[in-house]
């Protein structure tokens, strides 16, 4: 199935692209997409468990996503 | 972008429930404008604005930009002002936090807190800076006066491995 | 009334002591003013308007009638807000306290804090506001829909015998 | 010697001027000079010892006074 995915602030820095559609197993984790973005060449720096959000909601490393899902990697936040 | 969120005024005869109004925005924030929240029974307002200093560590800063993961922003702005709604018992808040470049002494977040009593102003406006600096997906690069640039890491965070 | 206490802002190259700005007043209060305080150096503002609401212990408020013994108060306030600075680290702090008739909605109290760091300007700020509920020779009488009226007495003292 | 003494809000309700000149010992305390208000015809009602400020500063019931000082009754306050 189908994901896409964005990146933000310093992480853009560390691949060659901000967003990037993947192709991952039916029922595939959060865990198990960040490993395949970090199987791309060009992504190996990428953290291995970075905080993500799914569908612009915090998420754990062990949700299932589903097609069409909106994964987004947020590196430690700094607004206000 | 858009306000999210409700109401800032209570339909008429309906003075309890909290209304909130969260907004990601590249517009400079008019912070005066907060200052007509809340109704006739609110008898206090606080207004906390947050503004670019020419400093940080120690390091002079000519300007910041803020990047942010704006639906995501909004999203989670408005749960966080819903969350201080509930703890406090406020009646009205209103947060707005801007986004791109800003000079110094520009606003870069408003909160406005509105309430019958003050002690609810003030834990709810607290509670709503803290989360926003916790969970926010906003980012700041400061940039300095030779020009060069670097994201601001907040220091209670773990940096990524 | 005059403004008592020093400039709000402070000379170039001494950025370190905190400027204090009392006002006992009988114009309306124009809280929007009370954002510019503070410097370059000032990144979190915090603005506290108390407001004259529409009831008070279950009964309507028509308005408020506020007397002071303004010369007095003026000088307490400026001691609250020095002790303030003293204890927060704030950098600047300007209060006004209106006296005269107010209409439901005005503006009673304001008071604004500039500080490098938001903790320091909460602090302050509701120090600032729970020293001028105990200490401030200020008193209020209510005014109800049908004329008649009466002074407030501040729950936590004890009635004069 | 003498005193000015200025009242505010229900104290003023109390007595027949908001404000008054009294005449009392050189060295009296402000208990003494409350003493000698509380003693002039329609004066009684007045609390035996409210909170008084000397010259705008709060003050305590022994303070010696001086000729000139003012003296204020200040009722229970209600601001902010």
């Amino acid at each position: 199935m189908r994901l896409s995915v964005l990146l933000f602030a310093h992480y853009r820095e560390l691949v060659p692209s901000p967003s990037v559609e993947i192709e991952v197993r039916t029922g595939a984790t959060v865990r198990e997409a960040i490993a395949r973005l970090r199987a791309m060449p060009g992504w190996e720096d990428l953290p291995e468990e970075p905080t993500v959000a799914v569908n612009r909601e915090y998420s754990q490393p062990d949700r299932e996503l589903h097609a069409g899902d909106e994964l987004a990697l947020i590196p430690p936040v700094a607004g206000g | 972008m858009k306000a999210t969120g409700d109401r800032t005024k209570a339909p008429a005869g309906d003075p309890d429930p909290c209304f909130v109004s969260a907004c990601i925005t590249e517009e400079p924030i008019q912070a005066e404008r907060l200052l007509d929240l809340g109704s006739r029974a609110d008898g206090a307002l606080l207004l906390f604005v947050g503004r670019v200093r020419d400093h940080n560590d120690g390091r002079p800063v000519a300007r910041l930009r803020y990047e942010a993961y704006t639906e995501m922003a909004e999203r989670e702005l408005e749960a966080i002002l819903r969350e201080a709604a509930d703890r406090c018992e406020a009646t009205r808040i209103e947060a707005v936090h801007r986004t791109g470049t800003l000079e110094i002494g520009e606003a870069s977040v408003a909160i406005a807190v509105a309430s019958p009593h003050r002690a609810a102003a003030f834990e709810a406006s607290r509670y709503v800076i803290e989360e926003i600096k916790k969970r926010l997906p906003v980012w700041k690069r400061e940039v300095y006066a030779d020009g060069s640039d670097a994201w601001v890491h907040a220091a209670s965070e773990d940096p990524p491995r």
